[in-house]
């Protein structure tokens, strides 16, 4: 999604090729067309960060990391706690990027990424306000992209879950003048969900999972979904190109199924104590 | 249809739907706000459309094809598409200060690639083609509207195109699923799921959605979503028709 | 006034043949040396706006929109509303608008409306304090320009001066706290006058109302004048060229009879019930 | 002359005019503040000058002929002329933060247009001139003084010229018509009116106006800032003269 | 050695070295914090390194040598050496807004100035280099360690060098000269010396310093800022030579 | 430091040249090569600036003007003032400014500014408070560089610390309800010593003090010092070459001696009895 010059005559060779392999069920990489790279998530790698992850999705690498603070809230929501979310492709993760404010690519990476948290209430934000209509949480989930091949939306969420789920934050209690005392503790988030989020590119009249930065790079379209336990939660239609219908109501339930597999490994990279201590916290 | 999922959010808000099943504009759940659509009203523009849908008062602008600029973003084998969605300071309730917002760059990239899936742009190759959407007043589903719009702005310009874009938003409100969501049920409601299709072809070209929906919500949603696209693609016909071949062109009644 | 990228040859053969015209009194819409084109006005076409107006003036559209809210006062005026007034010269409006903030134009073309109202007296600002040097009214007038062809300065000005002249603003009161309390009422803004702007464009020895883009084109320079029922209360040279002081002074004379002709138009424009108590609220 | 125009404000100013006609600075009406002008003093520019008027300290410096960057901004026909006017963070009451303000911004266009007119940009096709102003100390009058300083700058670059510009405002202060407004004036008088203008040419270059005048005083008061910029320009002519022909250039005498 | 520099705010503050002459993380005067480097372990970069000193995490990479973009900034007869240093928002105490600070820019220049010493930049002429520094966690003497991992960054990329360069810092702590900083010490101490140096070349390539030292400390600081870096240097060749020459790559340790 | 685009060849040939005289001990312009160029300082030149000096050190012009503020103090130092000092590299000053934000070198400048003050104790930031831990003064130093020839560290420094030393400031007292009043008295800010900054260029094995921008352009390193009378408080290399350790500790020796005369030649610039007055002020 961040290749800003390509090589056009190459680009059309390799969506031949890869059509071809398509056809018999294959990839460039050996994987099947519903099969996801290798995932391998890390929490609590930066100790200054309330909450940390670093995900590896094949070659893809991201880290994301927590802050908070106390804020007013906004105006629309004086019940709830804020949540921001920004993204970085950092000029490490390839020869594509251009410094300067985050650009088109960055800004939906950051918000998909949040409504995929958001919508599913995997923080509880009305859990996070010590004096109501006054001061709540500001949550800030920072994501920095170290390494770019392909399907950045699942791995910078991944990322960004894992951070929140892991995250333990300064608890406060307002003093007797009203103002707001650290108590001296750090707190998990209210979490009540793990969301999910799983992309599927189409190449031609294929459909496959989990996209590398080659695949991406001759996708006709792409479809992010996030899933909760319970059913779906955001989605984001991505390419110059379209879905039928039909594809899109096959995508989605068979997507349902694959979701709780990440989720699962999710889980897992939390590790067993921590997750259950995430899962604790909602109630 | 289900009644309620109530959630706790839910129960602390104003009721969208009675129980009559009207909703708060009087509405039932698969009717469209009233529609109004123009083109080429703007003289200077190479295309343009302006749509109300609801209090949605939105004005599309086409340039092109022309030259690319700066050079070193030519594509050999296409046309460049550009897109800028933009809101007028006063087309919400509380001020928005010009400069572009995330979220209005955000749905930039969406509404140029809902846009895109229609157009021939292997047709102008080294070209660059500008799609200009200002909203002059919001309410709900804006972007289902703008892209509408800005589709028929590249017919008025003449831009080569596999078929017409309609958009509109579906959602789930008081718990049931609705078309063309108004302001209130866009911000008190449970889902916003915006589309764009191209019937000819039945191709979905953009797909959104936030909010908690199950499976079996999501495909009514999103078949109630395609009928509402099919109803605007034949009012975009009629508006085309009208333009080209009937001798008051609806751009002439603007300013009155 | 936006042309940014120009056709030289072809603009020095349109300048002979618009010269030739001009010798015999004509223009290339048929206009004499002194008529305006025809002017439309439409109020509250905006319905989320407190006011707003689509002024059409030939083909050059322009729409301007009114917002308030309540702020502090500057620090220099502790005992007036604020008045901020911004231009976008929006990228649909012509094909050599570059995107990126206001450039020069944009900003000329705010702050000379600006000053016409400003300086006219046309809003009582000493009346928009809700709280003296605490809390007053912010006016904004966000003026969008919508296709151009040509004098912008004249149609952006009618556009702010309609919608400001037909707002309808949120009262307020200050509760027993002391903190402002909405009424529910929407009231006018107390309209003393109507400024009127003219701007005038030299090209050659001759002098004309109302340039097109095509006469600005070409022309050597312009004088944009703001009058009120009284006299003259902002001025604007602008062009490379410069102006005899004799022909300034013949300029602004006529100028003030033509306005009063505008000034008729826009009050029809804003509807005879309107204008009656946009005056009304004066006093 | 009109003895005050009484609006509700004027009632509340301090008298900006004494009783017998003296001005808070002690001048008449038609006096002007002390001047002093300097050429040639910036050793990098290809022209500079430096005006004080009363308290404004204004440097103007010009660069170019040269060539134009980035090269689309080429103007076949003639030099494409910019200008930049800056005010220095310390020049005003409170600081000014750097960036250039919206104020700024316009003054460099008027101040461009206002040199352009002298500028024979025709003999200078495809090639691009820089023209830099930066107030020290703002006083009032800071645009003309900038405008009188500039063309100054522009002969000491040896840009070929029309004519020289000289720049003044005028005003209304108690009712009065004033040459050359102070910074008090400026802020609690009822009008200011910038001028500038080439004598030998007759030509207005810079005309700009805030406040109310009948059109009678308007005259009057555009026929007083001819006056005073006829003397910026004996000024100018002044010290052109004297730093091209006599032996002691007062840009020597810089910082002592 | 003398034993604190009593300032009135020296008195203030906690103390830094205790009785034993052990610092806040019992290390001793001359002691440097534990350290991690690794080399190659990021994919889409020519070169890349990371570095673990103290809690100090930080990631270089290097692209090049390549186009200069855009083609105005060509150097004729060497290569342009670009550098941005950058701390992510979560890398330090309150979160950092992403956009690089002044701090960042200065740190950027400087780091830049340091590695071009080494780098043969003749060798490739009209050509450019980018160097990127993330700083992941911050903890004092981010700068040296930036230094000494995108000095291995360039190594990995296969950029000539004249020789490696390490950087650390040395600094005075209630009086006393230590090496190596960490954050408190950084914070509280009262002199802060960041160095950069080519071991082999003797040519010290980055020298700041923060905070009073007589004539004779900062000699005594210099001399222990260079054994910090002949230390460091030690290490950068061993791990270059692991990566290169042993069969278990430390880049792929990571991830997991 | 400022220049952008070079003549590459004839660089070259210059340094042929300078390094040639260099060898005989000899400068372009006739300096030996531990000469500084003739230093002039003219202070309080801005009457609306609090503090301001302009200081020419041969062809380099540089003016600084003060301003304060009061303001909260940062939240790591609530007990003392603020200072910030910025830099513009004006567009009048050379050729080959590019307009727009300062770029790294006018951010250098400012800072390497900023810390021979900061570090020197210059300014005691303790006596800049107003209400403890709520009100401090902000010291706003702002440079402006009017004319390039070189070594602008050295000049810059030495105007931002005469229109320090010359700064007479707004009193305040703390009203009866805790509000600050200026008492309408200005006085000099407690100034403790005089930094004085040093900058030395290598060209070849040449080193030499005060390089001008002909010398800059063709230098491998550059080391700036800024000495308090005790000892040195800031050093700054720059430049794309190294120095050896032993040219350093030679340097900053011989430096230090050079710094005493400089620092006479900044008083004798402030006035007699105003320099008194500033040393007073720290007691």
């Amino acid at each position: 999604m961040s290749i800003s010059r390509r090589n056009f005559v190459v680009e059309r060779l390799r969506k031949e090729k890869l059509k071809e392999l398509l056809a018999k069920g294959q990839r460039l990489d050996g994987r099947g067309l519903r099969d996801y790279r290798p995932l391998s998530i890390s929490t609590s790698v930066v100790s200054k960060a309330e909450g940390s992850a670093q995900v590896y999705l094949g070659n893809t690498a991201v880290i994301a990391g927590v802050k908070t603070s106390l804020d007013r809230p906004y105006r629309d929501t004086p019940d709830r706690g804020n949540l921001i979310v920004n993204a970085e492709l950092l000029p490490l993760a390839s020869p594509y990027i251009e410094l300067g404010p985050p650009n088109e690519n960055a800004i939906e990476l950051a918000r998909v990424v949040d409504r995929g948290i958001r919508e599913s209430g995997m923080v509880d934000m009305t859990k996070m306000v010590v004096k109501p209509g006054e001061l709540v949480y500001s949550i800030f989930v920072d994501i920095n992209v170290l390494n770019i091949d392909g399907n950045l939306l699942d791995a910078a969420s991944y990322a960004a879950v894992a951070a929140l789920a892991s995250s333990r934050v300064p608890e406060y209690t307002l003093g007797d003048n009203g103002s707001p005392v650290q108590t001296g503790n750090r707190i998990p988030l209210p979490v009540t969900t793990i969301p999910v989020s799983i992309t599927a590119a189409k190449i031609g009249e294929y459909v496959l999972y989990d996209p590398t930065e080659e695949e991406e790079a001759v996708m006709d379209t792409r479809l992010t979904m996030a899933f909760t336990e319970d059913g779906i939660c955001a989605l984001q239609k991505g390419g110059s190109g379209g879905w039928a219908p039909a594809e899109v109501i096959e995508l989605v339930e068979g997507s349902f199924e694959k979701a709780k597999e990440i989720r699962e490994q999710i889980r897992r990279g939390l590790g067993v104590g921590q997750a259950e201590t995430a899962q604790g916290t909602g109630s | 249809m289900a009644q309620g999922s109530e959630g706790p959010e839910a129960q602390k808000e104003r009721r969208l739907i009675d129980d009559q099943g009207k909703r708060t504009d009087g509405r039932g759940p698969n009717d469209m706000r009233p529609l109004r659509l123009e083109v080429g009203m703007l003289r200077n523009a190479d295309g343009s459309a302006y749509i109300e849908l609801g209090k949605n008062k939105i004005v599309a602008a086409v340039y092109g094809p022309k030259e690319v600029h700066p050079r070193h973003l030519v594509l050999p084998d296409r046309m460049l598409v550009k897109c800028r969605y933009h809101m007028s300071p006063f087309s919400v309730e509380e001020r928005k200060p010009p400069q572009p917002s995330r979220r209005e760059i955000e749905i930039s990239k969406v509404i140029r690639e809902a846009l895109e899936a229609a157009i021939m742009v292997d047709q102008f190759p080294r070209t660059a083609l500008d799609v200009f959407v200002e909203v002059l007043e919001s309410d709900g589903g804006s972007r289902g509207a703008s892209i509408t719009a800005a589709s028929l702005a590249l017919a008025n310009a003449g831009i080569p195109m596999r078929d017409m874009v309609a958009a509109c938003a579906v959602g789930k409100v008081d718990g049931q699923i609705v078309l063309d969501l108004n302001d209130v049920e866009d911000k008190e409601g449970e889902v916003d799921m915006p589309v764009a299709y191209m019937p000819n072809l039945d191709r979905i070209t953009l797909l959104q959605m936030d909010g908690k929906l199950t499976i079996d919500e999501f495909k009514r949603a999103l078949d109630l979503a395609l009928q509402g696209c099919r109803q605007l693609y034949e009012a975009q016909r009629k508006v085309l028709y009208a333009h080209y071949f009937s001798s008051s062109t609806s751009g002439e009644q603007k300013g009155q």
